[in-house]
């Protein structure tokens, strides 16, 4: 079997987290979609990486995982701090982003 | 001695200026510097015209060169004088008439605050009119051409506070402003054929080019001398412009400004010679002008304006003279000097009778006044029987020869023209006596309790008198020998004209028609008692009233239509041209409202907003790649 | 290098302004007297360049300075001056002052009109939304930006100059209205910012469409001559000498895409609509800075850049622009005889003189263009005399309709005379400066275009029409209630006008000081466009008689003929 | 080991089309599940299929870190904020905003076929694995990378993790302006304000429950809110057991009638507490 399937995977997941940050509400799940994406992400990058026979792929993903951890930590900490003062963690709710 | 040509021009506009601009505190004394201007140049006058008599007749032709005015590629113009035999003429007449009315001015306006300013403005039309006859280009003609419009502007509407007096000042300068268009019209067709507009070359060229042009710039002269000289279809201002001072009439819209016309055409004989057709106009133009001008004026009751119409169609003569090219341009001239003496005088006699009977004009309420101004009468009536073309009197020699001419034009048109000027010598004769008799024959038709009718003092009499004895003598003194032809013969080209009748013939019958109108006239107004309020009268009285109807043509066809055109466009300014603009800024906000619905606020929206774009851009990359 | 004497006096005025802006909120009257001063000094160094400048002498322009800026795109600080510009320089440095002074409380806070001069920092602090300090600021910057305007040879640096100007102008007009407000403060400040806005999108739609065809000729440049440039003399040089070959179909493309420009701004209809808001909301000053200076850049433009950059398609589009001018004397005309606002009638008479300029600039004749040139002189003259008396008036009587007034001759003659000078100047009386260039105008037209120069003349019967109705409504007639304690003019506004009228005055009958300077530019330009006068029917030999000795044909218009 | 080759081994495929769906199942599970604590379950089991895909992908230390970093660290701190946010706070998968839900739908189909129209035309024939790159052991090559190509990047890293964790805690670092009230004050101040001296009421019906999540009655028979614990509350999960109760107590009273054989009376209906004494008493008797 060819490696390209994971990349079709990777589309898969890819898609399918971008579809959850649209239609889910809850900022949690939300975020949690967005790692969805970004380990889609990932895998792609492994599975270049080994087609070039390299690892500057594979240094990307892991770059990517630490600013993920990073984008993870600020992120729940504003949800908290959001629910904190509107008791609520839905993603509506904060849409005072408009004109 | 050239060189004071300019001063003859510097001294009334130094005078203006000193009046215009010196404030009140010349206000006592204003009026004696008009006066003083206006005499210097009047002696000025007199020394060129003792120089120029003092050379032979081929050299009577000054020039003074001032200085290059416009300079522009193969433009020139240049403020430079020519002072001759026929400039000559106007000068004298210009300052002489001029000063004789500042002096009578100066008891006519006693009591009006704003005396030092009237002066200056007469100053000014006199610095105006000498240009317009000292120019030696016609450029500079020009100038003077619009300035003595400006002054008669100033000096109608002098009375502002009266509406009728500031519409008539408008309307005078507009109908004036077409004749200019003519004019300017001219001097560029001019530029255009002869690379210049100075006298002396385009005069000395006209040989050299195409009898059309000169006919069209003949045309365009024509159309000036219309509007200057209120000659028909030009001449609905004159009885406006009566609203102006009696002075004023007298001397702009009686003896000088309006007889410019006459002045432009025989100034550019040479053209109009090479160009029949436009001498017919202008014939034409003269001929239906006496007419129109004399019944005009045999309908009106105000004195005034009865003096006017009779203007227009002396005027009339002279156009016609002038018209007739070299057999009429001396006589033309010589009209138009004697008559500005009568005409003058009558003016200022009919200021006099006005004066006294505190500014009636209405010739209905006067009657029976000769023994009340004994004075005045005699002036006027002196001025009357020079005017009507009493033998032996000036009127009657210099409109004799114009008549004689019109004959001697030749052909059926000879005798259409010599017709209608013996017509008009009629009813000249028919609403001048008209005149004479309303105001100061039959009985008083005025309130003895109101109105004290008194003879004038004496600063107005004089130069009333001056006048008379200048209408009785002129015209004597001009054709003794010829001696005015034989003047004027070097710049006018004079030949004699072959009358089909004898000279004798036509005398005798002016001699008739004259009887004829005076008798008429008499039989009218003298016999039986005048109604004081105007009778309905004939059709045609009740259109001469009205000034034949011309004015309510224009009312209809012009100011009417003008608004109706002004107000839509006005309109359509805003609506269309304005419109299209704000109408697309108006969509764009409309757009921009409708886009502005896209940022509802909701992250998720805007996700999806993004994931949009996203496929986009990767659907655009495959498809670069040729997928 | 010598004195950058064309720097200098557009940087005068700049620094005016910052330090006029700088003035102290208190120190209202201080800072008119600045301002006064530093236009005063620009007005100074005018007359300098004036004397320096050489008429006829070799090369298209003086007095030139040049320094790279941007080397990579071939920008140039390239400043010099050819007759016309020096013409210009010298209006506009001439009538800064004037428009100041006549400014001179129109920026004051309200509550001080009645007690003026009195530079009360309350009374400041309390209406801090019309600063005093800022009206003037902002007259001197636009006073600098013409000025490099007119001095730019740069096409680049001429636009930068062209487009900033809009900005102390936008906020010239929204900011400061007259107080003749007919429904209130609230509405007439409304209707003057849509005033300012409509200048603004105007001009700057104008502008962008030319920085498309700057950039077009640039790109075209640095095609053909490997390198690109902006320099204006670079490029008539390299055409001249075949170097440089527009295509047609491009050549008439960026033709446009500047004519389109300088069409906003000199008001050629259909693009007119803005100028009667603007100059009817703004104050008389500023108008008169509309009308009189600013405009005046867009017929100086046409001159310099239309004609010289593109004279092929110069002389292709000819025919439309002509008629279109035809169309903006008329019309201009037959508008202002509909007006009942005297402001706007002003603006439509405006309307219907730059026609006039335009005609003159296409007809591509020496009379047309000196004319052409003439005419944005006097008629920035002329025009400020009526419009600045015209704000006396209605600064006298707080309203701008006609109907309002009636009379005043009675009750302010000195005003009423001024009045009557300045209509008669606009309806271009002989003796009158106007008159001199109009006729150039019409000559210059009628020598090639006689159809077209009959029906321009028609402008002379109508400009009398609206300025006579005009006058008659406003001054002659009985004495209005309204008017009758109208005061006379005060010496500040005589001073104001006095001097403009005797320029007039001057101008009209002697002219040669312009002609002289103007006539070799404009041979030079007509040499570019190659285009000859068109020669007489007869050929008349020079003059018989004395009429003129005292003068040999002088070799300028040998020289512009050619 | 097969995972070096260039072109992957059947076991791998195997392996692959195993776990492959089990990630994908999991992903959906993720987006659709009901509650957070679901949602994160199931996505952490997509990322240790993940983990298991990067070792296949010869990214051993990746797939370590997959394991431990994400499934070991970052899903727990999601599931603490959503312990903090509450387990059971189920948001309801109805759609609020109009169309969303398809626009959602459509896009990410369109997108994900776009995506894979796009990998399946790019030209990815050849494949050199990572045979020689891991040659000197996947960790060496990328500490070798890392410390010499990438370490500027690095750095850049450290420095974003130590902002991040300080920005955490600026966050929900809630700061104390006033000191805190102690019970005493608490005391006064309800007094003062007059409302619920005593302390709150125990849960629990007639002691027949204790449990925690059930309202005690009032005397009317109606549970009082008050005695629950707010969290419950919160989430709503009391347990009302009024009803039967209530049915209890009627029950019960039908049976005291009968034992006592006085059908009718004055006092037909005793206070609930009356019938209990003389049972007590009767018992009493009887012995």
């Amino acid at each position: 079997m060819n490696p390209v399937y994971y990349l079709y995977l990777a589309a898969l997941l890819f898609t399918i987290g971008g579809a959850g940050v649209l239609i889910r509400r809850n900022a949690i799940v939300v975020f949690m979609c967005i790692e969805l994406m970004l380990n889609a992400c990932n895998l792609a990058f492994v599975t270049f990486s080994r087609m070039h026979g390299n690892l500057d792929g594979q240094i990307i993903a892991f770059f990517t995982m630490v600013v993920a951890a990073a984008e993870v930590v600020v992120g729940l900490a504003i949800i908290v701090s959001i629910f904190r003062t509107r008791h609520t963690a839905s993603v509506d709710d904060a849409s005072l982003m408009k004109l | 001695m050239e060189n004071l040509i300019a001063l003859l021009v510097a001294a009334p506009l130094v005078g203006a200026a000193l009046l215009l601009c010196g404030g009140k505190r010349l206000d006592r004394t204003g009026h004696l510097i008009g006066s003083l201007f206006a005499v210097a140049s009047f002696a000025i006058g007199v020394a060129l015209f003792a120089d120029l008599l003092g050379r032979g007749a081929e050299d009577r032709t000054l020039h003074q060169y001032l200085f290059s005015w416009i300079q522009v590629g193969g433009f020139r113009a240049d403020a430079a004088f020519q002072l001759d035999q026929l400039s000559m003429t106007f000068v004298l007449l210009i300052t002489g008439v001029g000063s004789l009315i500042h002096i009578y001015s100066i008891g006519y306006m006693e009591h009006d605050e704003r005396r030092r300013r009237f002066f200056g403005y007469l100053n000014l039309f006199l610095a105006a009119m000498l240009l317009l006859v000292l120019a030696d280009n016609y450029l500079l003609l020009y100038v003077g051409w619009e300035g003595v419009g400006l002054a008669s502007y100033l000096l109608i509407g002098f009375w502002q506070h009266k509406p009728s007096a500031a519409t008539a000042a408008k309307k005078a300068f507009l109908v004036n402003r077409v004749g200019d268009m003519g004019l300017s019209i001219a001097i560029m067709l001019m530029f255009t054929t002869f690379g210049t507009f100075a006298f002396g070359p385009v005069l000395a060229a006209t040989g050299e080019t195409s009898e059309g042009k000169l006919t069209a710039i003949g045309l365009m002269l024509l159309l000036a001398a219309c509007g200057k000289s209120a000659q028909v279809p030009l001449q609905s201002w004159l009885g406006d412009a009566m609203e102006g001072p009696t002075p004023v009439s007298a001397l702009i819209h009686a003896a000088t400004m309006v007889t410019a016309g006459v002045y432009l055409i025989t100034r550019s004989g040479a053209i109009f010679n090479a160009a029949p057709d436009a001498q017919v106009a202008v014939v034409a133009v003269g001929a239906v002008t006496l007419l129109f001008g004399a019944i005009v004026g045999c309908a009106k009751d105000d004195i005034k304006k009865a003096l006017a119409g009779s203007t227009m169609s002396q005027i009339g003569y002279m156009i016609l003279a002038a018209g007739l090219g070299p057999i009429g341009y001396a006589f033309a001239i010589m009209h138009l000097v004697t008559h500005g003496f009568f005409k003058a005088g009558l003016f200022l006699g009919a200021g006099s009778v006005m004066h006294g009977m505190n500014d009636e004009v209405d010739m209905r309420r006067y009657g029976g006044l000769r023994t009340y101004m004994p004075v005045t009468f005699i002036t006027f009536g002196l001025g009357y029987l020079a005017i009507i073309g009493f033998p032996g009197l000036s009127g009657f020699f210099s409109k004799d020869k114009i008549i004689e001419a019109a004959f001697a034009k030749g052909g059926t048109e000879g005798w259409i023209l010599g017709g209608a000027a013996l017509l008009g010598a009629a009813i000249t004769a028919f609403y001048m006596t008209r005149v004479m008799l309303m105001t100061f024959f039959g009985e008083k038709r005025w309130d003895p309790d109101t109105t004290h009718p008194h003879e004038s003092p004496k600063v107005m009499t004089i130069p009333m008198i001056v006048l008379a004895v200048g209408s009785v003598f002129a015209g004597g003194l001009f054709s003794v020998n010829e001696t005015f032809v034989k003047w004027l013969e070097p710049v006018t080209s004079f030949e004699h004209g072959h009358s089909p009748v004898s000279a004798t013939t036509v005398t005798a019958a002016t001699m008739v028609v004259l009887v004829l109108g005076v008798g008429l006239a008499w039989a009218m107004y003298g016999r039986r008692p005048v109604p004081a309020t105007a009778p309905r009268g004939s059709l045609l009285t009740r259109a001469a009233r009205r000034d034949l109807l011309q004015d309510d043509f224009n009312h209809v066809v012009l100011v009417r239509g003008g608004e109706h055109l002004t107000r839509t466009l006005v309109y359509l300014d805003h609506s269309l041209v304005d419109g299209a603009v704000n109408g697309t800024a108006a969509s764009m906000g409309g757009l921009s409202g409708r886009l502005r619905k896209l940022q509802s606020g909701f992250v998720r929206s805007y996700a999806v907003q993004m994931l949009g774009g996203a496929a986009v851009l990767i659907a655009a990359t495959l498809l670069m790649r040729g997928v | 290098m010598s004195f950058p004497l064309l720097t200098a006096t557009a940087a005068v005025p700049a620094i005016g302004a910052i330090a006029t802006a700088a003035v102290p909120a208190a120190k209202r009257t201080a800072a008119k007297w600045l301002a006064l001063a530093f236009s005063l000094v620009t007005f100074a160094l005018a007359l300098v360049i004036a004397f320096r400048f050489v008429p006829g002498a070799k090369g298209p322009y003086q007095l030139t300075e040049s320094h790279a800026w941007i080397r990579d795109f071939g920008v140039r600080y390239e400043l010099g001056v050819d007759g016309i510009a020096v013409a210009l320089i010298a209006l506009t440095a001439l009538l800064i002052p004037f428009v100041i002074l006549a400014g001179w409380h129109d920026a004051d806070p309200l509550e001080e009109t009645a007690a003026p001069d009195s530079g009360s920092a309350a009374g400041n602090r309390r209406n801090s939304w019309r600063p005093t300090q800022g009206f003037f600021a902002l007259i001197l910057a636009v006073e600098a930006m013409v000025i490099l305007s007119f001095e730019a040879t740069d096409v680049f640096l001429f636009y930068i100059f062209f487009e900033a100007m809009l900005i102390p102008m936008y906020f010239l007009i929204g900011g400061f209205g007259d107080r003749a407000h007919v429904h209130g403060e609230e509405q007439a400040a409304t209707q003057r910012s849509y005033a300012a806005v409509k200048f603004l999108l105007y001009n700057l739609v104008g502008g962008l469409i030319m920085l498309a065809a700057v950039i077009g000729l640039y790109a075209v440049t640095a095609d053909q001559l490997g390198t690109g440039t902006f320099s204006l003399q670079q490029i008539v040089e390299a055409r001249a000498a075949g170097k440089l070959e527009l295509g047609t179909g491009t050549e008439r493309l960026l033709f446009l895409g500047f004519f389109f420009a300088f069409a906003v701004k000199a008001p050629l209809w259909p693009l007119h609509t803005w100028l009667p808001n603007a100059m009817g909301e703004a104050t008389a000053p500023v108008a008169v800075l509309i009308t009189a200076v600013v405009d005046k850049v867009g017929t100086f433009a046409m001159l310099r850049f239309c004609l010289q950059l593109f004279p092929g398609a110069s002389r292709w589009a000819t025919p439309a622009i002509l008629v279109l001018a035809l169309i903006s004397i008329v019309y201009g005309a037959l508008l202002a005889v509909g007006q009942r606002d005297i402001k706007r009638l002003i603006a439509y008479a405006s309307i219907s003189h730059f026609g006039f300029i335009i005609l003159g600039i296409f007809a591509m004749t020496t009379q047309g263009q000196s004319g052409a040139t003439l005419y944005m002189v006097n008629h920035g003259i002329s025009t400020a005399a009526l419009m600045l008396v015209a704000g006396f008036l209605i600064s006298r009587r707080g309203s701008r309709l006609i109907a309002d007034y009636g009379g005043v001759q009675k009750v302010a003659p000195v005003l009423a005379g001024t009045f009557l000078v300045g209509g008669l100047a606009t309806l271009s009386l002989p003796g009158l400066a106007p008159f001199v260039s109009e006729f150039l105008v019409l000559v210059g037209t009628f020598s090639r275009y006689p159809v077209i120069g009959i029906i321009a003349t028609l402008g002379i019967v109508l400009a009398a029409l609206y300025v006579l109705v005009l006058y008659q409504r406003t001054m002659t007639g009985p004495v209005k209630a309204e008017v009758r304690s109208m005061p006379d003019l005060r010496v500040r506004e005589l001073v104001v006008v006095a001097p403009l009228i005797a320029l007039l005055l001057f101008l009209g009958v002697y002219p040669k000081p312009l002609t002289d300077i103007v006539n070799p530019a404009v041979g030079h330009t007509l040499s570019v466009v190659d285009k000859k006068d068109p020669k007489p029917a007869v050929q008349v030999d020079a003059v018989p008689g004395g009429a003129r000795h005292g003068h040999a044909a002088p070799d300028q218009d040998v020289e512009a003929a050619k | 080991m097969t995972v070096l080759a260039a072109a992957a081994s059947t076991g791998e495929a195997v392996q692959f089309w195993l776990l492959g769906i089990v990630a994908v199942v999991g992903a959906l599970c993720t987006i659709l599940m009901k509650r957070a604590v679901h949602s994160a379950l199931s996505l952490a089991g997509t990322m240790i299929v993940l983990a298991v895909f990067y070792l296949a992908n010869g990214a051993y230390f990746l797939g370590v870190v997959q394991i431990v970093v994400y499934t070991g660290a970052i899903m727990m701190l999601f599931l603490f904020v959503v312990m903090l946010v509450g387990v059971t706070a189920a948001d309801s998968l109805k759609e609020t905003l109009k169309g969303q839900r398809w626009l959602a739908a459509g896009l990410g189909i369109g997108f994900g076929t776009l995506l894979i129209a796009g990998i399946g035309n790019a030209s990815l024939k050849q494949f050199n694995g990572l045979g020689e790159a891991n040659a000197g052991g996947n960790v060496q090559g990328l500490a070798a990378l890392i410390f010499t190509k990438y370490v500027f990047a690095f750095e850049v890293t450290g420095a974003l993790l130590i902002t991040a964790v300080v920005g955490a805690m600026v966050l929900t670092h809630r700061e104390r302006t006033e000191r805190a009230t102690s019970q005493r004050e608490q005391a006064i101040a309800r007094v003062r304000e007059g409302k619920q001296v005593p302390p709150l009421p125990a849960p629990g019906v007639y002691a027949r429950h204790n449990a925690v999540d059930i309202p005690g009655l009032l005397p009317d028979g109606t549970p009082s809110e008050l005695t629950v614990n707010p969290t419950l509350r919160g989430r709503g999960q009391i347990r009302d057991v009024s009803r039967e109760s209530l049915a209890e107590l009627k029950a019960l009273e039908q049976r005291s009638e009968e034992w006592l054989g006085r059908g009718e009376g004055p006092e037909a209906a005793p206070p609930p507490s009356g019938p209990s004494a003389p049972k007590e008493h009767k018992e009493g008797a009887k012995k």
